[in-house]
């Protein structure tokens, strides 16, 4: 997919970023076509509250209990399969396949918390994407979507005005 | 700390991944060679037959089960105590976590190595896994090495994950600055983080999970690895404290080789900003608590021996105590106690190089002991008629060494390509705090929206 | 199996017995020097006291095939588990070596293969067919002659009548001089065996390990003038 | 089912690793069509007799189809054969009773011997230097005929001399046939234990020159006096079953066993109480015994005693207070065991090993008789006796005094060169077994030709310039009379249990053939053509003389005995017990003599026979080799034993090096500390130590026997193999092979402290 058509400012600091985004919010940009972009996470500013995710944990748990229950029906299948009795046990025996339970139930959340993440955060990825090496050096991503051509100068204004080091264009804008 | 820009803290963690010294080249390559001298040890070993080896009747476990247990110890250092210092939001964590999880994930593959090299048929070391085979039998539950290999598996995998997914944003970091062929490469690595909110939020929640998850996986892999022993009716293994025991001795280890390998990054990679003493002395005293706690296990063990007075028991003891054995128990005692204690207790010489010297006396302590638990009570089991004694072979010292020198080798050439302190936390934990006044305006504005 | 310890002399004629039947290897100096001699029966043997008054106890030692064998479950390849017959097999083709049943052992009575065993041209000839040697890597012990006892079965079994009892004898219980060792069916009360296992002197090994091992062992009798009958 | 399949694939699994455990390239060899046919996989039993030691014990052989690499005239090849695979006893023999010792099951290992020699030898090098070729039998025959022609042609047949271990039944009717016929010496017969001793006490006692055969299993009162009766003295087997029999065999009654002797023999092991006496004061004690129930008139008097000086005043010298500082033992101790024997009818005393190898051995045995007839035990049940014989089993007829003819033939040649021109050997080794006083070794290098029938190069096979090797006993036709074991007349039986695997003949066959070739008185002595025709004949004269109960005619008589191992008389009626030959004056104990100062070499050296390797002649069998002592537990090795105060005194560890010293040479062995030995005694097994028997047993250990003296007894001329002191001082470390670890079963470190 090619690159949007974005403007965005590269600010030096989370405080200006937070000054740009309140611009671009008073700019009545609505929130899905504002786009942040940081090296780190920023939790406590509000330009970096992107939409929360409560179902990982969830998800982490029916992994635990899927993965428990192949972890029993492994250890079930296996010993009633061949059935050798060893040390006078039973064939079944509670103890070790509880064990066995456990660590599969561990391995199933740990792998579902794993692929959640993955999934949730559109990852992998290595398509051409909207993105600034500059972030790297500690910058600030923050921009507008596909705005309209007549409110570009004014975005381009109040990105600038919070302190924006740098303006910039992708897509169709950058032409010009 | 004194607050650093986000650039100085990429020039100074990023450094090490610029270039490699002839120094270090040298180093690398004399772990190198102990390492293929290991492997050409086990090469002999698998062709001549086990016997190579010093195990024998009555002694059938050696240095390769106490290597075992003890890199399986080590690897608790990482991936639990982050994970602990993590939950507890230990905001010093930051620089720390990372070396540690790393020991964790190569100590443990090492460790997960003995079960197979100790095999008398080593090449049929795939009848441990439980898969279809044409043979229709399958691995026996009931038996602790299949636990083992459960416990070990899950373990991997978790502090796997738990130590890449962090890594994800400083590859992505490495990425930016980096130039051909390595920017490929670490594009590829990076699977496209590009830091949008919606990430950072996941990789955090993520990890929170991973934390609590892992933690209880840690304390069963190293009871499973004390129920190897527990479960044999033999004298002095037969205990119910093996399993706590176990996993004491194994953070205990584990804090060590984590102050071991911190203060060896911080003098190489110079880190000197980053890695500050405030860490060496907070994980020293996590070492002394560790060591207390281990004398305290020590004592518990041997009082409910020496009180029960059972005649094979007994015999284990003194063996240990005063017989054959007793030098290496009593340096054990030395190393795991009376050095680090007064290191770690008293304030003044719990300095950096105080922790280190403690750090590596419990790493060699910890090691007798694994030793000490196995070997003596196997030699003496009931019938006096089949007591007998043991002796390593060259064969089992220089793959014991192997290991040492792969576990330093993979550290080095991890720390060649990643930052070995997780850069984006680091920063995360210095950057300036947001105007007061600005959020309160956001709050009012999502008050009235 | 019985053993009356009233009876053995520690002769050892059972050990070499095994040695015959079982195709077991001798290890030469070198490595019996280094614990790997394999003995699946041995005597033990124990001084008491200090000069002059001094007493040596002989008690031959092999697989007690418990009924709650410590080896078996700690297998992870079910090399040993238990018999509809109640032994205590080893099946060599499973066995990957980890050497944990022989831990788990209380007796000592396991033995590992750190070589591949060797007979000096033509010795191997004195080979017992019926028997498997062991290779590498392998872990082996008494079987109760388990291919003894199947000949016998299968006798009985082609001439259509039960086993009778002592007629199977594993290589030691035959060799034995003083008759110290019999061997039988537990589970028929007639047998001689369950009959000296019920005997007053009967003991089992470390059964305080709760192994139910299947060997009963009668202990040294003392002397006694003139005492009456006493079950034997 | 399914274990049986496991078994199945193992047993595959494991012919693979059998071959490859000794890779060679089978397919290049030739295929002979087999001899004999086997079903595969059934096995068959066959009779044969243990030659192991000399109680002569009937064995079953377990044959079954086996491929191996043989030579048939001269070809190396494979063939399909009945191979022995086990032995195990033969049920129906008389003395073992299908019971087997753990030598006699390790003679399996004779005949698959990789150093067995496989075609007759022709010596190259240097006398002892080992160095032999191969030759054909025909060139071998002719070297041996044409020495002994030339002997016949210079007339001086007596300067052949047959140097032979001791022989029994028909095969030694045709080796001393042979002698007598080519008008040569007398065979000489060698073995280090040497029954000398107690055959002269018993014929004079008893009238019978053969061991006792000891009726235990009836027994209540058993008193051993250095007899390891249950290891390796006499009639190993016949005597543990019936050890068996008195200790459990008879419901409500245990017999009472005591043992009497320096060092706890494996037979002490099992004794109710263990006596240490001093060594050679066993006679001593045995009279104490005997004067206690004397005195206290706890027996009628008996005149067997008559041969003892003062037995009619009732042995006021053997008093136990007048011999507690003599034998050690405490006066209390001798009245108390004397009163109860007496109460414990039948009690019986046997005597052996060390207590007859001293100088005054005779004496012993003989008090040890009179005790036995003191205490009502000789000829009855539950007491000695001896196993009758057939008059034709001349074998069975006392043998000449192994020790004193060798030392004599030594002397013999040592004084005159060429005393004699020609020694044939058969299997004795007395450069091994004698001590270097005899200068056994120097007088057979003056021997200019020796021709050895062994299958084995040893001490003394070496010296030989000609080796004709014999078959193993199991692929020769065997027989023997048992001297004692049984209250049966038994005459063992055998034909071959497998064919040869190698270029060998039977001694008696080549005897037989070079007899022929001889000619002569010779030839028509020795008139038959193979050695079981010569057995055949002879049973044919002991059917005519015993067996016409057994069988209808002496075909069927000699067919059956082949079947069943064998002719044993159906009742058991031991010889009568004849008044005995006493001889001139009653006998008056003057020994033990010892050589060496007590002040210089404060140790008795008492060598001892090791359960395992007998007299050293097993001990080239790996098995043997391997299988730990039943005391010591050591393997693959000797050692020295040391009492553990006497160990601490002088700072001797368990398995240090220690160097013992006769004035005779000195030997170094690793030391075996134990409390079953007394402190002023040392003690080592005979076997090891040998300087040339095969791989297993060339260079391992130390041989006793080279250090002792050369005393003797006098009235039989054999070794007084106790009679040597030594000294004993700590070398350093040593390595000691020990199977077992802790020597007690609750050592001191398993105990609360």
């Amino acid at each position: 997919m090619a690159v949007p058509d974005t403007i965005y400012g590269l600010f030096p600091g989370p405080r200006s970023a937070e000054r740009g985004m309140n611009g671009l919010r008073d700019a009545g940009v609505a929130a899905d076509k504002i786009v942040v972009m940081a090296s780190e996470p920023f939790e406590e500013y509000s330009f970096a509250q992107g939409e929360r995710t409560t179902t990982m944990g969830w998800l982490a748990v029916c992994g635990g209990v899927v993965g428990g229950i192949a972890g029993f029906t492994l250890a079930w299948y296996t010993q009633t399969s061949y059935p050798l009795v060893t040390g006078g046990m039973p064939i079944v025996a509670p103890w070790p396949t509880g064990i066995v339970t456990y660590e599969l139930t561990m391995m199933g959340a740990v792998l579902t918390t794993v692929i959640a993440l993955l999934v949730g955060s559109r990852l992998p990825d290595w398509s051409h994407k909207l993105y600034d090496p500059e972030i790297a050096h500690g910058k600030v991503l923050i921009g507008v979507v596909d705005p309209s051509d007549e409110a570009r100068a004014d975005l381009e204004n109040r990105l600038r005005r919070a302190g924006a080091e740098k303006v910039k264009a992708t897509g169709r804008f950058a032409t010009l | 700390m004194s607050a650093k820009t986000p650039e100085q803290i990429n020039e100074d963690l990023l450094r090490p991944l610029a270039g490699v010294s002839a120094r270090y080249l040298i180093v690398l390559a004399c772990f190198l060679a102990v390492v293929i001298a290991g492997f050409t040890a086990f090469g002999w070993q698998v062709y001549h037959g086990i016997g190579v080896a010093g195990i024998r009747r009555p002694v059938f476990w050696g240095f390769y089960i106490t290597n075992f247990v003890f890199w399986i110890g080590l690897s608790h250092a990482g991936t639990l105590i982050s994970a602990i210092l993590r939950l507890a939001n230990a905001t010093w964590r930051r620089p720390v976590t990372r070396c540690a999880e790393v020991i964790t994930v190569f100590a443990l593959s090492i460790g997960a190595m003995f079960p197979i090299i100790h095999l008398g048929r080593p090449w049929l070391f795939f009848w441990l896994v439980p898969y279809p085979s044409e043979r229709g039998i399958w691995p026996n539950i009931h038996s602790p090495l299949l636990w083992d290999f459960f416990a070990i598996s899950t373990y991997l995998l978790g502090s796997g994950t738990f130590l890449l997914l962090p890594i994800l944003p400083d590859l992505a970091l490495v990425r930016d600055r980096a130039t051909g062929l390595r920017k490929k490469i670490y594009t590829v690595l990076a699977i496209g983080w590009r830091g949008t909110p919606r990430q950072w939020h996941r990789l955090e929640k993520a990890m929170q999970i991973m934390a609590i998850a892992v933690i209880p996986v840690a304390v069963s892999v190293h009871s499973i690895v004390s129920w190897d022993f527990a479960m044999a009716p033999v004298p002095m293994w037969h205990s119910t404290i093996f399993a706590p025991y176990f996993v004491a001795g194994a953070i205990f280890s584990g804090i060590a080789a984590l102050i071991i390998a911190m203060a060896l990054l911080r003098k190489f990679l110079h880190l000197e900003e980053y890695l500050l003493p405030v860490h060496f002395e907070n994980l020293g005293k996590l070492l002394l608590v560790m060591s207390l706690l281990w004398v305290y296990f020590v004592f518990a063990e041997r009082l409910t021996t020496w009180y029960g007075n059972e005649p094979s028991e007994m015999a284990v003891f003194w063996l240990t105590q005063r017989g054959s054995y007793s030098p290496l128990f009593w340096t054990m005692v030395t190393c795991n106690f009376l050095i680090p204690f007064p290191l770690l207790a008293i304030k003044k010489l719990r300095t950096i190089t105080g922790c280190v010297i403690a750090s590596i006396g419990v790493v060699i302590g910890m090691w007798l002991e694994r030793f000490l638990i196995i070997v003596p009570a196997l030699s003496h089991k009931y019938l006096p008629y089949s007591w007998g004694t043991y002796r390593p072979t060259w064969v089992e010292i220089t793959i014991t060494a192997a290991t040492f020198a792969a576990m330093a080798m993979l550290y080095m050439l991890f720390s060649k390509f990643i930052p070995i302190i997780s850069v984006w936390e680091l920063k995360w934990g210095q950057h300036e705090e947001p105007e007061r006044d600005s959020v309160l305006l956001r709050k009012d504005e999502e008050a009235t929206a | 199996m019985v053993i009356d310890l009233d009876r053995c002399t520690g002769c050892e004629a059972c050990v070499v017995a095994c040695h015959a039947e079982n195709n077991i290897s001798t290890v030469g100096e070198d490595q019996a020097a280094r614990g790997r001699a394999k003995h699946w029966i041995r005597v033990e043997r124990y001084y008491e006291g200090e000069f002059p008054d001094v007493k040596v106890k002989f008690m031959p030692v092999l697989c007690q095939q418990c009924d709650a064998a410590p080896c078996e479950p700690v297998c992870p390849t079910y090399a040993t588990h238990h018999t509809a017959e109640g032994l205590n097999s080893q099946i060599y083709n499973r066995c990957i070596g980890t050497r944990y049943c022989a831990n788990a052992c209380p007796y000592n009575v396991r033995f590992f293969n750190f070589y591949n065993p060797v007979w000096d041209k033509p010795l191997h000839l004195q080979l017992n067919p019926d028997v498997s040697v062991r290779t590498v890597g392998v872990m082996e012990k008494c079987t109760f002659c388990v291919q003894r006892i199947k000949a016998g079965e299968i006798q009985a079994e082609a001439e259509k009548r039960e086993v009778k009892d002592g007629e199977i004898q594993p290589a030691c219980v035959q060799s034995c001089p003083t008759r110290a060792m019999v061997f039988g069916d537990l589970n028929d009360p007639q047998s001689e065996v369950s009959r000296m296992a019920r005997s007053n002197r009967a003991t089992k090994l470390l059964g305080e390990l709760g192994t139910l091992p299947k060997v009963t062992y009668l202990q040294r009798d003392s002397w006694h003038v003139g005492e009456d009958a006493r079950t034997d | 089912m399914e274990r049986r399949d496991f078994l199945k694939i193992s047993a595959a699994g494991g012919a693979a690793a059998a071959l490859e455990g000794c890779g060679n390239p089978d397919h290049q060899l030739i295929r002979f069509i087999p001899e004999e046919d086997l079903l595969p996989g059934i096995a068959a039993w066959k009779p044969s007799i243990c030659t192991q030691c000399p109680a002569g014990c009937g064995l079953l052989v377990r044959v079954m189809q086996g491929e191996a690499e043989v030579v048939r005239n001269g070809q190396l090849g494979i063939i399909k054969m009945g191979l022995a695979k086990k032995l195990e006893g033969n049920p129906n023999h008389p003395i073992n009773q299908g019971r087997l010792c753990p030598r006699g099951q390790a003679g399996l290992q004779v005949t698959y011997h990789p150093d067995r020699v496989r075609t007759p030898l022709a010596r190259t090098g240097p006398r002892g230097s080992g160095q032999f070729q191969e030759i054909t039998w025909d060139d071998a025959l002719k070297q041996l005929v044409s020495h002994l022609s030339a002997l016949q042609a210079s007339r001086e047949e007596g300067r052949l001399a047959f140097l032979t271990t001791p022989l029994r039944g028909y095969r030694k009717s045709l080796v001393s046939g042979f002698a007598a016929a080519f008008k040569g010496a007398p065979p000489v017969e060698f073995a280090f234990f040497d029954d000398s001793v107690i055959r002269t006490a018993n014929s004079s006692s008893f009238g019978h020159a053969s061991p006792p055969t000891v009726d235990l299993g009836q027994s209540n009162y058993v008193i051993s006096l250095g007899a390891d009766f249950l290891g390796t003295w006499n009639s190993p087997v016949a005597q543990s079953i019936a050890y068996g029999m008195m200790r459990k065999g008879r419901p409500g009654q245990r017999g009472k066993f005591i043992q009497v002797e320096p060092r706890i023999s494996q037979t002490g092991a099992s004794a109710d109480e263990w006596i240490p006496c001093k060594p050679g004061t066993e006679g001593v004690f045995a009279l104490s015994l005997a004067h206690v129930i004397l005195r206290d008139k706890l027996r009628p008097g008996s005149a067997a005693g008559a041969s003892i000086e003062g037995w009619s005043q009732g042995l006021p010298d053997y008093a136990p207070e007048k011999v507690e500082t003599q034998t050690g033992v405490p006066a209390a101790t001798i009245t108390r065991i004397a009163h109860e024997a007496a109460a414990n009818a039948p009690a019986v005393a046997l005597i052996g090993d060390g207590a007859t190898a001293h100088t005054n051995g005779l004496f012993n045995a003989l008090a040890v008789n009179a005790l036995n007839a003191l205490l009502g035990s000789v000829g009855k049940p539950g007491g000695i006796s001896f196993t009758p014989a057939g008059a034709s089993q001349t074998g069975k007829a006392a043998s000449s005094d192994f020790g004193a003819s060798v030392r004599a033939l030594a002397e013999k040649v040592l004084s005159s060169p060429d005393a004699v021109k020609a020694l044939l050997l058969y299997n004795a080794n007395p450069v091994f077994a004698t001590p270097p006083g005899w200068r056994v070794r120097e007088a057979l290098d003056k021997v200019p030709f020796i021709a050895s029938f062994g299958s084995f190069v040893d001490e003394t096979s070496a010296l030989a310039d000609l080796i004709l090797p014999d078959h193993s006993p199991l692929e020769s036709w065997l027989d023997d009379a048992p001297p004692s074991g049984s209250a049966r007349t038994v005459a063992s039986l055998a034909p071959p249990a497998m064919m040869p695997l190698h270029n060998t003949r039977a001694m008696p066959d080549v005897l037989l053939d070079v007899a022929r070739q001889l000619g002569g008185d010779l030839a028509k002595a020795l008139p038959w053509k193979t050695y079981d025709e010569a057995l055949q004949a002879a049973f044919t004269t002991l059917y005519r003389e015993q067996g016409n109960k057994a069988a209808k005619d002496a075909d069927e008589f000699w067919s059956k005995a082949q079947e069943q191992g064998g002719w044993w008389s159906a009742e058991e009626k031991p010889a009568g017990v004849g008044a005995g030959k006493a001889s001139g004056a009653p006998m008056r104990n003057t020994g033990p003599q010892f050589e060496g100062a007590a002040g210089e070499f404060p140790f008795h050296l008492l060598p001892f026979a090791a359960q395992m390797w007998y007299d050293g002649s097993l001990a080239h069998l790996p098995w043997m080799q391997e299988a730990p002592d039943p005391l010591s537990s050591v393997m693959w090795g000797s050692w020295v034993e040391i009492n553990t105060q006497t160990a601490g005194e002088r700072g001797i560890q368990q398995g240090d090096l220690v160097e013992v010293a006769s004035q005779h040479g000195t030997l170094r062995a690793p030391a075996f500390v134990t409390p079953g030995i007394a402190p002023d005694v040392v003690a080592m097994p005979i076997g090891q130590g040998h300087a040339n028997f095969t791989r297993y047993a060339k260079d391992r250990g130390a041989n006793p026997i080279l250090i002792l003296a050369p005393m003797t007894i006098a009235e039989t001329g054999s070794l007084a193999w106790s009679a040597t002191r030594v000294k004993i001082s700590r070398v350093g470390k040593g390595k000691m092979v020990l199977f077992g670890g802790s020597l007690t079963e609750a050592p001191p470190e398993s105990r609360h402290r």
